[in-house]
């Protein structure tokens, strides 16, 4: 599979000409690491290939194979063989990643030299990372990252962490069902309306549940309305912010989206937090078999796999859809997460309207990579993260879905780069055009990210899977996660969180 | 003064005392301590962790439902496992192979297996419900739904665990000895008759010794959960080791979770003998 | 010469209590008592496999107590049949003699002697475990008897095995107990016969203590008291009450006729020993049957008496139906007095 | 009795033995599928239902990104349960022994106690130890090597020796070795010369326990090492990303199960012969 890229020459050129000087001709051929050419950047193959680590070993973590692990097994063995030092990777399943790192941390043990992890766990992490050198924040590829990136990789003033992938929850669909007048007729007598993309999570649900349960594909397999991650401890905490984010985020109102940054009153059981579980709830029966325990996985299998109408969360369902062998290739389009027309404003405690849908993109968490402040040899290290997401890499690494590497630089943004993967012109254009807005977007919502992160959202993914299995309604189930954040709270100390989450205030209300 | 008895005991008992001891002590230690994600180390905070482990209904409701999980376990393993032992007991065509194909499933990784099993349960794309299907029964909502979840669970415990009463049940009839037997055929009683007289009775001891030790073990599930089901949905297949894990890895609250692991041990040493004794008084009819 | 002096043990269930005896070289001593008397303890306390709590064990005057089992001399055959199931059957012998430092040529030698000795000649190969009950304890036998230690044990043998196997092996022991030299040789049996039958000496034990020790033909004749006389022989000499009154010895209605040898104690109550075979069918004396049980060729009759209960001893197979009343006659020339007390006060002229 | 019944035991041993087998066969009919034949539904029989493809396997040896190379995980496993194991049951063994011949007394501690301390270990949730245990092999510099892994393991394995072992010598008839002893050997002797060889039995069993129990630990495995000594069930969660390779995952699972399902063959071979009689009480 590493050597699929087809027709992409003329593309990558294209893609790299823009930002950086003509290529130096390179004398060594390094296709043989599955790269079309070597492409000119700070890290590229020949500056890797002039270094000398030889005797030296590099200890990585990382998530488990293929999201990003693969990726850096690849590119981990390309540096090995390169520099001639030995690098050794071992792969951690998402829930167990945190502890993996936090115990040699806490207890002062050099365990791992790089570290790829969830980039909201920077509240965590920050004390125990060296900050990335100048030589690095001004290399070719790190000047290409969009802000909103490098915001997510800074901590007080100052980049932790190494961005190496991009990541923002948005919605998918299939077009070929959207534009069937069959299915739009059919849409209009079950509802009334017109078959649209769903502007509001209302209209998610509502188109969701009337094309759940029939075969709309003609496979003869059944067909579903919604994938979505809703196995709790499995990321699905991330998609409850995305469905209540809207209600909740009010463009005018600043200051704090989880909490009030002034008090640290926990503001999750706010009205606006409750509606979007409501949904949530409803959501369930526009659900495939099993729905309500799928990992994001199984959500890439089911929309992937052609099973679902719609999913939102990361790009890999998409990518996945998009890939050489799938069914669903070209079938499929990205449109920003659905909005609200009711927003919860907690200066006022009034619902305010909206004529046009209030959107809060959510800069969802992704993959971030770092060095360890006790590493050894961290030249070595921030050498290899650089070489990671060097130019010939990065667009290796996009092109293959399970790799998990998403658009996070300025250059990725370009649909003709999509469209040389065999990506019809409307779809790289919607993906594209998707992705570049939430950038722009200034009502964003971000990861509480403080520490004690993982403690906070595992107590609220674990209300929002009471709600959703039935054991309490949304507002008790939030009720019971407000008390157990103010516990946490008193715990960790407000003064030491409100320090930290000032940091995401910060981005959110736009002050950078 | 050391004599050769010393010569036995002391390495195991000293070596399992320096593994053992410090670990365990320094968990007290934490028990007392703030220790989180946050504040490392061993500051003193008195029972606090304690008096949060009392109101902490999820904990509590979790050692009730590993009550249930492990008395439905534990007891379906040992039926079964007792029925397939008597019925390959006695020398059969192919016999043999079904003892070798009984054994197998215990020597199997649970978190290997587990893996596979939720690929089984998948809802759309395992075998499960494809197979049900068949026979018109469908989809069944393995993982998704609370009973569901907790069906799946028993049942790969079941299929994991069933062997280990298999092994040491067909090994404690293999070892019986023939005379009770004569004078039940001699007496002329029923096969049901010999069973509940001669059999049983004469399989309390080994019967005990096997159910503790899976009831032990049972007590610690947790590989199978968190693969399978993550103690979800909801909280409907949380044990209690899975949610000290949530809360000592996951949550990364130290010394939290080591103020619950002490009281789980507590409770389980408790627990543990009063069932051995239990099950001393009625299947044996002694005490002690 | 092997000295107990008022040795005792502490163990829970059967404590030995003040032993006292010397046992001299190349003597055997039979050790007769009821199952749980001692007998065993008694053993594996020479053995050293107890632990002494009081009192003194030497062997040719030397302190044992703190000496460790093996290098105490001594051998031992188990009532179970203790072999090494890994072992064939010369190395079984062989074993005991490669520990003491035999040299393999010279160990082999003395083991096959001892195997053709217990008359297992061409079994040397075989497992233990495929060897039938008694040639099992013959191999246990010859592994005891070559090392030709200075004491053998020898606790129970034979009750393991069936009637015919007893009978032919202990006709054999005085030959094969004669192999171990000039060592001593305790025996413990729960059969009054074979104690008497292979022992120089009989030592009589009871709850765990020693009651009498004398040559078998003493202690059979003139038991010392009521507990020895039950355990002199099988079935066991019936003991009734009566009194000695105005010349004579009255059980009960009945009155006794008396042997003239008998010298007859001061009046008052009295403990009479009737031995199974005094007991004889005919006569004017009327008894009830309770019980009658074969024994080999003979016929053991339980009776019920005005005075009590007593065992009778017939030879050949006699049927007797439960509560049939029958006449005997009691022959007084063998009757055995005790006081009250139980110590035996019979006295016989010596001619008359 | 007679016919019928038969038919009906043996049809209800056929459903049992299917209902074992079957996690198997789904996991080798899986580890031929690919993506297509994975998201398409539940199929079983390849070139029937799928087109079978070899990635699953192959990936399992290819070096670098395209898996994870099964070989080095697979002999740090063999190695560390071989060591744990033959560890926990040598001293597992002598101490079983001694509980079961001689009387310890420590002002209140008697044999039964020491006995419970053992087994007790087992009742102890693995998560208690994962934090000391990080910190005390820290301390010695034991993190991330075998023989980190082996000391863990011969704690965890200590117990089930020393529990298997305790039945199994009270079995066997104290006069073995009061035999040995009178016919010359010290204690210490009596045990290696006599008792030893006669626990062949009890030794298989335990020795199976320890098998299984350190092969198929996955937790401390997991909590102690880094990279450089990662054991069979860690190198097979590193495949169980949110995009699982199911074909993978079951090549992998098949080959890290085989091992020990050999051991199966073993312990019925004995069980057959009736010389387990004794090694369970």
């Amino acid at each position: 599979m590493k050597n699929k890229s087809t027709g992409s020459i003329s593309a990558l050129a294209i893609a790299a000409a823009g930002i950086l000087p003509p290529a130096v001709a390179t004398a060594e051929d390094y296709t043989k690491y599955g790269v079309v050419s070597d492409l000119p950047g700070t890290c590229n193959y020949a500056a890797i290939d002039a270094m000398d680590y030889s005797g030296e070993t590099l200890n990585v973590i990382t998530h488990a194979i293929p999201v990003i692990g693969e990726p850096t097994a690849l590119h981990a063995e390309q540096f090995a063989e390169l520099t001639g030092a030995e690098v050794n990777v071992v792969h951690v399943p998402f829930g167990d990643l945190f502890q993996r790192i936090m115990i040699p941390f806490q207890s002062g043990q050099n365990a791992y030299d790089v570290l790829f992890y969830a980039s909201l766990w920077i509240g965590d992490f920050n004390r125990f990372l060296a900050p990335v050198p100048e030589a690095y924040t001004n290399s070719s590829g790190m000047s290409d990252v969009t802000d909103s990136f490098k915001g997510v990789a800074t901590w007080n003033g100052q980049m932790i962490q190494y961005p190496m992938d991009g990541d923002r929850h948005y919605l998918k669909y299939r077009t070929d069902v959207f534009e069937n007048p069959e299915m739009q007729a059919k849409f209009k007598d079950a509802t009334g309306r017109d078959l649209t993309v769903p502007a509001t999570w209302e209209e998610y649900n509502e188109v969701a549940s009337v094309f759940s349960g029939f075969d709309w594909d003609d496979d003869g397999e059944l067909n579903y309305g919604s994938a979505e991650v809703a196995k709790r401890d499995d990321l699905m905490f991330s998609a409850f912010i995305s469905r209540a984010a809207p209600y909740a985020k009010h463009p005018d109102v600043g200051g704090g989206f989880f909490f009030d940054l002034e008090t640290m009153e926990p503001m999750i059981n706010t009205p606006g937090f409750v509606r979007g579980l409501e949904l949530f709830v409803e959501a369930q029966k526009a659900f495939p078999p099993g729905g309500s325990s799928f990992g994001l996985g199984d959500e890439i299998f089911s929309f992937g796999g052609g099973q679902t109408l719609m999913s939102y969360s990361w790009d890999d369902a998409f990518i996945q859809a998009q890939q050489e062998d799938s069914r669903i290739r070209n079938a499929v389009g990205a449109a920003p997460l659905p909005g609200a027309k009711e927003v919860w404003n907690r200066e006022t405690g009034q619902w305010d309207s909206f004529e046009e849908p209030n959107r809060a993109p959510y800069m969802t968490w992704g993959w971030s990579s770092a060095v360890s402040k006790e590493s050894e040899n961290q030249k070595m290290a921030f050498d290899f993260l650089c070489f990671f997401s060097n130019e010939a890499n990065t667009f290796h690494d996009l092109q293959i879905g399970r790799f998990g590497v998403n658009p996070y630089r300025d250059s990725h943004f370009d649909s003709t780069f999509w469209q040389g993967l065999g990506w019809d012109a409307d779809v790289a254009d919607s993906y594209v055009t998707t992705l570049s807005e939430m950038e722009d977007s200034t009502n964003r919502v971000y990861d509480l990210r403080v520490p004690g992160v993982g403690q906070f959202m595992s107590s609220m993914a674990n209300g929002v899977a009471e709600a959703l299995a039935g054991q309490k309604s949304a507002q008790e189930a939030l009720d019971g996660v407000a008390k157990e954040w103010s516990d946490i709270v008193d715990r960790i100390g407000a003064d030491r969180l409100r320090d930290a989450y000032a940091n995401v205030v910060r981005l959110e209300d736009n002050e950078d | 003064m050391l004599k050769p008895k010393h010569f036995f005991l002391l390495p195991a008992l000293l070596t399992l005392a320096a593994i053992i001891l410090f670990p365990l002590i320094f968990t007290v230690r934490v028990s007392f301590s703030s220790w989180d994600v946050y504040q490392t180390g061993l500051d003193f905070i008195g029972g606090r962790n304690y008096a949060r482990l009392f109101q902490d209904t999820r904990f509590w409701e979790s050692l009730l439902r590993l009550s249930g999980m492990s008395f439905i376990t534990v007891t379906l393993q040992y039926v079964l496992g007792f029925a397939l032992a008597l019925a390959v007991w006695k020398k059969m065509p192919g016999g043999r192979v079904f003892r070798v194909l009984f054994l197998v499933p215990m020597m199997t990784t649970p978190v290997v297996m587990s893996v596979i099993w939720r690929t089984v349960f998948h809802e759309s794309l395992g075998p499960a419900n494809d197979l049900l299907s068949m026979i018109g029964i469908g989809p069944v909502p393995w993982l998704s739904s609370a009973t569901g979840a907790f069906i799946s669970v028993v049942i790969v415990e079941v299929w994991q665990w069933t062997p280990f009463m298999f092994l040491l049940l067909l090994a404690g009839l293999v070892s019986l000895p023939r005379e009770p037997y004569l004078a039940a055929a001699i007496d002329g009683a029923s096969p049901t008759r010999t069973f509940w007289q001669v059999t049983f009775p004469l399989m309390a001891p080994i019967s005990i010794g096997a159910i503790i030790i899976r009831l032990i073990e049972a007590s610690k599930i947790m590989d199978t959960v968190n693969v399978m089901t993550s103690g979800g949905p909801g909280t409907a297949t949380e044990t209690p080791s899975y949610y000290i894990y949530i809360r000592g890895l996951r949550d990364f609250q130290v010394g939290y979770s080591a103020a619950l692991s002490l009281a789980y041990l507590v409770l389980m040493i408790i627990t543990l003998t009063i069932i051995a004794k239990l099950l001393m008084r009625f299947l044996v009819g002694k005490d002690d | 010469m092997l000295t107990l002096k008022n040795l005792s043990t502490a163990d829970r269930k059967r404590p030995l209590f003040n032993l006292n005896a010397d046992l001299e070289n190349s003597k055997i001593y039979t050790i007769l008592g009821r199952t749980g008397a001692g007998k065993t303890e008694l053993l594996r306390t020479l053995m050293g496999l107890d632990d002494i709590a009081e009192g003194h064990l030497a062997l040719d005057g030397q302190d044992l107590a703190k000496r460790p089992v093996r290098k105490r001399q001594m051998s031992m055959v188990y009532q179970q049949f203790i072999n090494y199931p890994h072992f064939t059957v010369l190395k079984n012998v062989v074993f005991p003699l490669r520990r003491q430092g035999y040299s393999v040529e010279d160990a082999k030698e003395r083991a096959l002697a001892a195997l053709s000795l217990v008359g297992l000649v061409g079994f040397e190969d075989r497992m233990p475990s495929e060897l039938s009950g008694g040639q099992q304890q013959r191999v246990a036998i010859a592994r005891a008897i070559v090392k030709k230690s200075r004491i053998l044990l020898m606790d129970e043998p034979l009750a393991n095995l069936d009637y015919k196997l007893r009978e032919k092996l202990r006709e054999e022991f005085p030959r094969l107990l004669a192999e171990n030299g000039d060592g001593i040789i305790l025996y413990s049996t729960t059969d009054p016969a074979e104690a008497m039958q292979l022992g120089h000496e009989m030592i009589v034990m009871h709850e765990g203590q020693i009651l009498a020790k004398d040559a078998p033909e003493e202690i059979f004749e003139a038991p010392a008291t009521v507990e020895v006389a039950k355990l002199i022989s099988d079935p066991p000499v019936s003991i009734v009450d009566g009194k000695v009154a105005e010349g004579r010895i009255v059980l009960c209605e009945t009155e006794l006729p008396l042997p003239p040898d008998l010298v007859l104690p001061a009046n008052g109550p009295v403990k009479v020993g009737i031995r199974p075979d005094a007991l004889l069918v005919g006569g004017d004396t009327t008894a009830r049957v309770v019980l009658a049980e074969f024994s080999g060729s003979d016929t053991i009759v339980h009776l019920s008496f005005d005075f009590g209960s007593a065992v009778m001893l017939i030879e050949g197979i006699h049927e007797f139906m439960p509560d049939q009343i029958i006449s005997v006659s009691l022959d007084t020339s063998s009757l055995l007095l005790f006081s009250a007390e139980g110590k035996n006060i019979t006295e016989r002229r010596s001619n008359g | 009795m007679g016919r019928t019944y038969n038919i009906i035991k043996y049809l209800c041993l056929l459903a049992w033995a299917t209902f074992v087998v079957f996690p198997f066969l789904w996991a080798l009919s899986t580890s031929f599928k690919d993506a297509n034949a994975v998201t398409s539904g539940a199929r079983y029989i390849p070139w029937v239902e799928f087109e079978p493809s070899v990635q699953g396997w192959t990936s399992l040896f290819a070096s670098g990104s395209q898996g994870i190379n099964i070989v080095q995980p697979f002999f740090n496993s063999a190695s560390v349960t071989l060591l744990a194991s033959i560890v926990s049951l040598g001293l597992g063994t002598l101490a079983a022994y001694g509980l079961s011949r001689f009387s310890y007394k420590a002002g209140f501690v008697k044999n039964s106690d020491i006995t419970f301390f053992f087994i007790s270990q087992r009742i102890m949730p693995p998560i208690v130890l994962a934090i000391p245990f990080f910190l005390m092999l820290k301390e010695i510099q034991a993190l991330d090597t075998i023989f980190g892994l082996v000391i863990v393991y011969v704690a965890l394995l200590l117990p089930i020796a020393v529990w298997v072992m305790t039945d199994f010598f009270a079995s066997i008839p104290k006069e073995l070795d009061e035999m040995a002893m009178i016919d010359g050997c010290t204690p210490i002797g009596a045990f290696f010369r006599v008792v030893l060889p006669n626990s062949t039995a009890g030794l298989v069993v335990a020795g199976m326990f320890c098998l299984i129990f350190g092969w198929n630990d996955f937790f401390f495995a997991f909590i102690l090492t880094f990279t450089e000594t990662q054991l069979l069930p860690v190198a097979i969660v590193s495949l169980n990303s949110s995009v699982t390779p199911w074909w993978s995952l079951s090549a992998f699972a098949l080959i890290s199960v085989t091992p020990l399902a050999l051991i199966a063959i073993v312990v019925e071979r004995f069980m057959s012969r009736g010389s387990l009689a004794g090694a369970f009480r």
